[in-house]
């Protein structure tokens, strides 16, 4: 529990272990994971970052609905996954392909999510639904987080949302409640310099996103997004903080999306190609990959292997989702309410006339 | 059996749901020590604790937020709203989140949540502290809207709240709150959401009303049964899903029918009411249905503020238009 | 003439207000550079500069609450909020000060300003992203509601939006941005306010609908006059002030009356035709008002879009149904 | 422009002048007023009191609606109002008398609105209607003076609003405006310890309100609100600030509410006598009735003429305020828009057959 004490929000520091070229800043930090876990993180990067493109080449072809790439966001994701228990809850925004799929949620069910079936929110595993309205989830992650400690559970909290969503009144406020109710709960930012076409500097005159935390009293900490071990270090610890009851923290973890905001989404109409460029430099996977060959734990054939296992996941992924049938008109009234009122039976009786069903 | 006011009731039935149920929670601004500006959760952070019964920040929108996480933990939130005009920065929680969780994981998370708060001109408040909007809430799919006019009614709906699997708009009549008494059961009981009461049964005219404007309709029914009217009094009690059958029975039987609401008129649920009959009853009807209702202005300060009110000279027009065709 | 969209014709009253008025602003998420993410703001903010055209912090109710300031202030706003969906953070701004201001003040302060969206299901979009609430505005004592169907409309429409000295809520059938196109005049008009129009004459029935409904009724009307059904098509164009007196009118001429909105049924603006209808031509009627709606259901994604949108068919059911009767 | 750069709003320290035993703490820091505005200013700290009371009095006696006392929190709005200019916006909450007064609003006025007649929010003055809803407000400040700003105009806005307030989203959004913007409004936060019966330690974990500003990118400082020098030299500052485009700052005036939250509340209930005994003794008119009495500018016959003034002009206030003609019928309908709509009009019609008018 040092990182984030000893961190100050305000003095415009930026949490590193691993540096951009791929060399180690705080050796000291480095997590003792073994070269196994080591590679299979790698590996999941790179699905992630497949599992991602396959997303947007089937919305290319009318087969998906529109899509927020994470691309660029996977250590932000991967990192901050590994240091949480799988008994532990994630609230996610929408960009968050990586950490939900991580947190137990298949392929499949992501899929058929963006591709407009109300089942692809129908998780398993300890996952919200994916949460469209911008800002608005952390409320339900302090609120659920809350109901855990009510329940002297051990298990936390952490909701993931983007660099805009710190400008809504509802992040303000669920910072607040956690902070004066010490809730077990981890705010875990993703500044991906955009939201889309609104970049960071105009969202607020607040030098770092971190710093807002200390307007309802908890402790905010900058990392490196696109730094896998800073990632996991900073998460582990606030995870451990809010475990431990020590309350919530705000992470701002500085990241960047290369693609556009989604599939719909132009960013050329807003951003220099230059500035892409520049944050491709900083990229979290090649990042990794460097630093494994130094220890002479990638070589090409890992690399081909990873893809072409990979690449059978997310076929199958996609095949899955796509073969799923269609809701049946009965189901848009079914889930309103526990038993459908007098109305909705009415109403369903009506359709059926338009939609018989089998 | 205790004489009770509706206020009492509502203390009642959350002492004995957080009593019986350990998931129950109470939260919102000055429940606590303080007991509820109306005083309705008195007493119970004495005996529940400061854990379950919980004074917030002052953020309606972080109340309503942080109940949705909670009931999709597994908690059973109980969230007050201080007055009715201060429910809109929650609105957004309610019909984006509240109301969707269940439809939108289907079925995976649920929230069973109760969301209370006064509403009701009549009792010369200040601004935001006289509204009647609940057809904000009606129309949102997903919620269900409680609304009761007698203390009998109040502590079951309240436990009915409580108890409901979906997440329940709890619309109080804060002038009701210590108007009138009656006996209220001790044990524990519930009045079924989603069932309308015949309050008074007649064969002339049908009047559909609830919370504010029973006692209204009360007032009238006897005054007309000295002219030999008789009114067939419906309490809704639930606003959503509407008892549409208790409605439709009556008037098919009176063959006219008037609602009166506080709210304002147009697309009030006046409306939603005559175009049920409308499409359901048309054929049985003497006359068209009359509403009597607040205007389409905001809720006057108090010197004004009963220029807008419905009462029982205008709901008493009303029903004699109807017979009048 | 140039031939224009509905997007096209309210970028160009969009540009035309700012030529002429430098009063006018235009803000919110991603209005600036990126055009709006539908681009009805294109090019102003090369034309009128940042000052005037302001990408805003993502925050709904900080864009409403700074447009009733600067419309207090004298200025004359036009706030984009990006979708429908996404207007509920706003809504305490709108229901307690936007629709209020004058009201409270007697006239001292007025909040000239619109407040535009993007509304309507039909183009598969994600969750919040299809939905059609104008009830909660139509309901709130103190706003003006508004929504174009045709290029012409639109242009007209926000031109009188803009010059209006009360808010203005603009909704803008999403779906048909860019379905259709007509001539539009360069030149400066408006199309007042609360009137609705008479798209097409007919003796058999009236059809009423408004913004995204409206390509649906005129498809309808062309496959039901092939059978010698004429149908009365009436565009609501305001949908507060409704314009009573057109709809009436029109009524009372064929006895028949078909409501269709994209909105959730219960409480939505048919039911208001409909009680209205009741209460002022209950007895020219052949047949009851009809309503054809979205369902009381929370918009379905994609995949299940299709169940929930009114189209052709369910309309003519609802046609043939009047006649039945 | 010393005293806010110089502030430190994570030091946990006070900004003050005059302490509380009515003791110069920073004579260098005294404003150059003349005998005669120092007696004025102390005059119309006792009739803001004095007014004040009335209101109580007259709801306790049925001539008033229920009422918000400032009793306590002369000193944060004097010396607030007498470091701006006339042709600057004031942006009231509730709980405002002295300020709306002081700024041109006459007495009678505020006195006919707490009576509840519309008539009394229609100020000629550069006040902003009394706004209700808790927190909301300093949205509409903060667009008024961009609106000025935009008008190139040199006046600027100044919002009034609670310790309560600032747990509301929309007060945070408010401030995320204003610093990103670069608006030329001053934050103006009565932290009177309590939002009825919510202490201001369960409002938030932050130690100071003022370093909410932190979140927003602007200073933020927390001041003596019972020190009427040390607010009227913060606001001062806050105010050129703003005029002269150096934008927003948040101004904490730590005060204390001595009454009942309103005339329908009862404090007993959830505070302490001796919590009230103990802040009495830092009486923002007793503070400066000492330093006037040190100054020998204040004696009994003073204290007796101010008395009797103030009666006489708030016995003649609360006249003219009752003897206001209660509204017409018609005029609920005839403020919605500037033209009555049809549907307004016909009900405008229906109820004048109950209320027939003259
Ligand atoms: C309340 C709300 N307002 C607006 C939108 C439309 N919208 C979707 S994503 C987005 C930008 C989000 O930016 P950020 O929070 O940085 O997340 P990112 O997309 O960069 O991951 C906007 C404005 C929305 N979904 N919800
Ligand atoms: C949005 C909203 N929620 C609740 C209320 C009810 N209410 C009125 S005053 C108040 C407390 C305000 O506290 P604070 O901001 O500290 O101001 P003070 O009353 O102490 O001046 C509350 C909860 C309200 N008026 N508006
Ligand atoms: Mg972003
Ligand atoms: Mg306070």
């Amino acid at each position: 529990m040092t990182i984030i004490e000893k961190f100050n929000p305000l003095a415009d520091e930026m949490f590193q272990v691993l540096g951009p070229d791929g060399r180690v800043v705080k050796p000291d930090l480095l997590p003792s994971w073994s070269d196994e876990k080591l590679r299979e993180i790698y590996a999941s990067m790179v699905f992630y970052r497949m599992a991602d493109q396959k997303l947007i080449s089937l919305q290319r072809q009318g087969r998906s609905g529109s899509y927020p790439s994470i691309e660029g966001q996977e250590a932000a994701q991967v990192g901050s996954g590994l240091a949480i228990q799988k008994s532990d809850f994630i609230f996610p925004a929408f960009r968050e392909l990586a950490i939900t799929h991580m947190h137990g949620v298949p392929l499949e069910k992501l899929y058929l999510y963006w591709m407009g079936n109300e089942w692809g929110s129908n998780f398993e595993a300890n996952v919200a639904p994916i949460s469209i309205p911008v800002g608005t989830h952390m409320l339900h992650a302090t609120g659920f987080a809350w109901g855990l400690k009510m329940q002297k559970k051990s298990a936390i909290t952490v909701s993931y949302f983007g660099d805009g969503a710190t400008s809504e009144g509802d992040f303000y406020e669920a910072m607040n409640f956690a902070g004066v109710l010490n809730i077990p709960t981890v705010f875990f930012c993703q500044n991906n310099q955009w939201a889309i076409s609104v970049s960071r500097a105009k969202q607020t005159a607040a030098k770092t996103l971190a710093q807002k935390a200390i307007a309802c009293g908890m402790p905010g900490i900058q990392v490196d997004g696109n730094d896998i071990f800073a990632v996991h270090a900073v998460m582990f610890e606030a995870a451990e903080r809010a475990r431990s009851g020590h309350g919530p923290t705000l992470i701002e973890a500085v990241t960047y999306r290369y693609g556009n905001h989604t599939t719909s989404d132009d960013a050329g109409k807003y951003r220099s190609e230059a500035e892409v460029k520049e944050w491709r430099k900083r990229d979290p996977i090649t990042r990794f990959k460097i630093f494994l060959q130094d220890k002479k734990l990638w070589d090409e054939d890992f690399e081909k292997k990873i893809i072409h296992e990979s690449e059978g996941k997310i076929r199958e992924a996609a095949e899955k989702a796509e073969k799923t049938p269609i809701p049946k008109p009965n189901e848009i009234f079914d889930y309103l309410y526990e038993k459908p009122t007098p109305a909705l039976e009415e109403q369903k009786k009506y359709l059926s006339q338009f939609f018989p069903q089998p | 059996m205790p004489l009770l006011t509706i206020a009492d009731a509502l203390n009642l039935a959350l002492h004995q749901e957080m009593q019986r149920d350990s998931r129950v929670m109470v939260l919102g601004e000055d429940v606590g020590k303080d007991g509820g500006v109306f005083r309705i959760s008195d007493g119970l952070i004495e005996k529940y604790g400061e854990d379950r019964v919980v004074d917030t920040p002052l953020a309606e929108s972080g109340i309503v937020g942080t109940s949705i996480g909670l009931a999709m933990a597994g908690m059973r939130p109980v969230a007050e709203i201080q007055f009715d005009g201060f429910v809109y920065p929650a609105f957004d929680q309610l019909i984006c989140h509240a109301a969707r969780m269940r439809n939108r994981s289907r079925g995976k998370f649920t929230c069973p949540m109760v969301v209370r708060f006064p509403y009701s001109g009549g009792v010369r408040a200040l601004e935001h502290h006289s509204e009647s909007m609940e057809v904000l809430y009606i129309h949102t799919p997903g919620l269900k809207v409680v609304c009761p006019s007698t203390p009998y009614d109040a502590k079951g709906l309240m436990i009915a709240a409580i108890r409901d699997p979906d997440p329940v708009i709890f619309m109080e009549p804060k002038r009701l709150y210590r108007s009138l008494k009656e006996d209220v059961p001790e044990e524990d009981y519930i009045v079924p959401l989603g069932q309308a009461r015949v309050m008074i049964e007649g064969n002339d005219v049908t009047v559909v009303g609830w919370g504010s404007m029973i006692p209204i309709i009360l007032k009238a029914q006897a005054t007309l049964i000295k002219e030999n009217i008789s009114l067939e009094v419906i309490d809704l009690r639930t606003l959503s899903p509407l008892d549409t059958e208790t409605i439709l029975a009556s008037v098919q039987k009176t063959g006219r029918c008037v609602v009166i609401h506080e709210a304002p008129r147009t697309c009030g649920l006046g409306a939603e009411i005559s175009a049920l009959l409308m499409e359901k009853a048309l054929f049985s009807l003497k006359a068209p249905v009359e509403r009597v209702t607040g205007f389409d202005v905001i809720p006057p300060l108090m010197k004004a503020e009963d220029y807008n009110l419905p009462d029982e000279k205008r709901l008493i027009a009303g029903i004699r238009k109807t017979l009048a065709s």
